[in-house]
């Protein structure tokens, strides 16, 4: 199965990120394809390369960037949220790219789920 | 199609919507702070026990877990996954409208 | 990218995308995040209906002015799908009158469907998007 | 003191829980959209026009228009305030308990 | 900054601070922060005391094991604040049975306080922190 | 009055800033004094001074940045919820300080009322 995942609460405040980091990890495991995960609304803020978790706490915006790189999971996210939000090029964590909402759309397109991980 | 929530059942209005408009029949996860619904002696057992009857109703173990709800304060008939069993879920049974 | 690299050659498909708008307007940024949403998939050609419920449906209420708060009224904007061929626009019956609200009190022509029938219509749906 | 409610009461549990709590005599404000639950002919608005009764019920004027909702359609006995008044109540009725 | 610079000769001052926890953990991060809140303010000397009501009764909920969602169990936490002096710890009555949970059942001892007592304790408070 | 302000939501996403700043504006109006508002929480992303809304849209960081300076009142953004979500010194706005939570309590004590906005 393709899938595709959204995205919409930052690290830590929301547990949206960390269940669909582990939704992301159980599917990939079982053979399954993740083709996209577009971050909207604060999720945004899961890209920052500044987030510094305490050292005994999961460092989400690391747990994605890997996961996006040794899977070839693209990690977009939205110009427009991240633009308000002040998550901008240079503030951006390894395997993210900033591309528009059209690649949601695209990604419920081409994937054969499109799932919500939100607030 | 598959209806997840991740709303505590006394907080949120979430899973009532869920309830009122989930055709009979669906499946529905329980994940997050959604996972109270499925615990015994609550103010929403008895809502939870009829669900039970009238959909596929699963509760996400590992958040179980985390909130320290043992399994067997799990109401009879509400089935426990994990993360695998969600995949799982959301492969068989299509689309995923997601009670946010 | 690696041999993983996912087949984007969505040239030609038309899915059913239906966006559920549950949340109000102002109180937090749901409402507006996902209008843009809306407005974007119009530029893809899919199928698309536009849902409100629950306090999603104070979204389309008229009469907002929002010069007070300081923030942007984009109640307007729901005006403009149309332009967009956006009009399949659902509200649903339930939600509606426990909020007091009748047909007539939104900015733009909708259909009322009862939950049940909304149920059904979710149940054809290919994509769901809520936020 | 005063309680200060920006919750909608249609989604979540907010207001019930400060309404259990709060001490009859009490000052309530209303504001973002906790100011739905002022409005007449809804759902809940048998509880607020009890509420206004046992409490001082205010409610936040610019949070009002934005949403729509016309002045005619306060329910009677709740009090619409403006930021300033806002800042009044703060000071007059002391410290201030958010029900987020 | 200017003439407004504030007067910080808090020396000696006993404030009378409640901290209330009304959110389930780890669904969000509320609990935990507000947790590093009231462990902070030990250190000032006032009067402290912790409310867990609503779905907040859930953060002293015995058994937590949170492996399984990779997240910190932060629940052991809450017994090292008699150590920090802060004692005053209550839940109320009716945000706990609703949720099918005694005394018992929670990793601190509380008090327990009706939803009226508690209303009582709260009007007598200067300062109010949520989150 | 004098008084403390503490903020738990980040820009946009929540009413909770703009009603923050608003009940500040309108108490400096009526000649009360705001000591101090504390950035908890996403609140801390209020200070991101790379946050750029649409030409339209109120720019809540700016606003705070401008009332801050304006009128004395320290603007202090948490340390530790700062670092969590990569809210650093060198994305800081304008007229914000980065401290530690200890700034809340004593805005408690000092102020005659403390109001928490939120979600």
């Amino acid at each position: 199965m393709k899938l595709g995942i959204m995205v919409n609460e930052g690290p830590f405040t929301h547990q949206a990120s960390d269940s669909a980091y582990l939704f992301a990890s159980a599917a990939i495991e079982k053979g399954h394809q993740v083709l996209r995960v577009f971050f909207y609304y604060d999720g945004v803020n899961n890209a920052n390369r500044l987030s510094e978790p305490q050292s005994d706490d999961r460092n989400l915006v690391r747990l994605w960037s890997e996961l996006g790189k040794e899977h070839g999971i693209e990690l977009i996210v939205c110009v427009a949220a991240g633009l308000r939000r002040g998550m901008k090029e240079e503030l951006l964590a390894d395997g993210f790219t900033i591309s528009g909402l059209g690649q949601l759309i695209e990604a419920g397109i081409a994937a054969d789920r499109l799932v919500v991980f939100g607030d | 199609m598959l209806h997840i929530v991740n709303k505590s059942p006394f907080e949120r209005s979430a899973l009532d919507s869920c309830l009122r408009v989930a055709p009979k029949g669906g499946a529905i996860l329980l994940y997050e702070d959604g996972v109270y619904a499925a615990c015994v002696e609550t103010t929403v057992t008895d809502t939870l026990k009829a669900a039970a009857i009238e959909y596929s109703v699963f509760v996400l173990g590992p958040d179980l877990a985390a909130r320290g709800i043992a399994p067997d304060r799990v109401i009879e008939g509400i089935e426990v996954v994990d993360y695998g069993g969600f995949v799982d879920l959301v492969e068989e049974h299509g689309p995923v409208q997601s009670w946010l | 990218m690696n041999e993983l690299e996912p087949d984007y050659d969505t040239e030609g498909v038309v899915k059913k995308f239906m966006f559920v708008n549950r949340k109000a307007p102002y109180g937090t940024i749901y409402a507006l995040e996902i209008l843009e949403t809306v407005l974007i998939s119009a530029a893809f050609d899919q199928d698309v209906s536009v849902v409100f419920m629950d306090d999603g449906v104070f979204q389309i209420k008229k009469g907002q002015d929002t010069k007070a708060i300081n923030v942007k009224n984009f109640s307007p904007t729901y005006r403009a799908l149309e332009g967009y061929d956006v009009e399949k626009l659902f509200v649903e019956r339930e939600s509606m009158e426990a909020r007091g609200l009748a047909v007539d009190d939104f900015v733009v022509p909708v259909e009322v469907l009862s939950a049940e029938e909304l149920g059904g219509l979710m149940d054809q749906q290919d994509v769901i998007i809520t936020g």
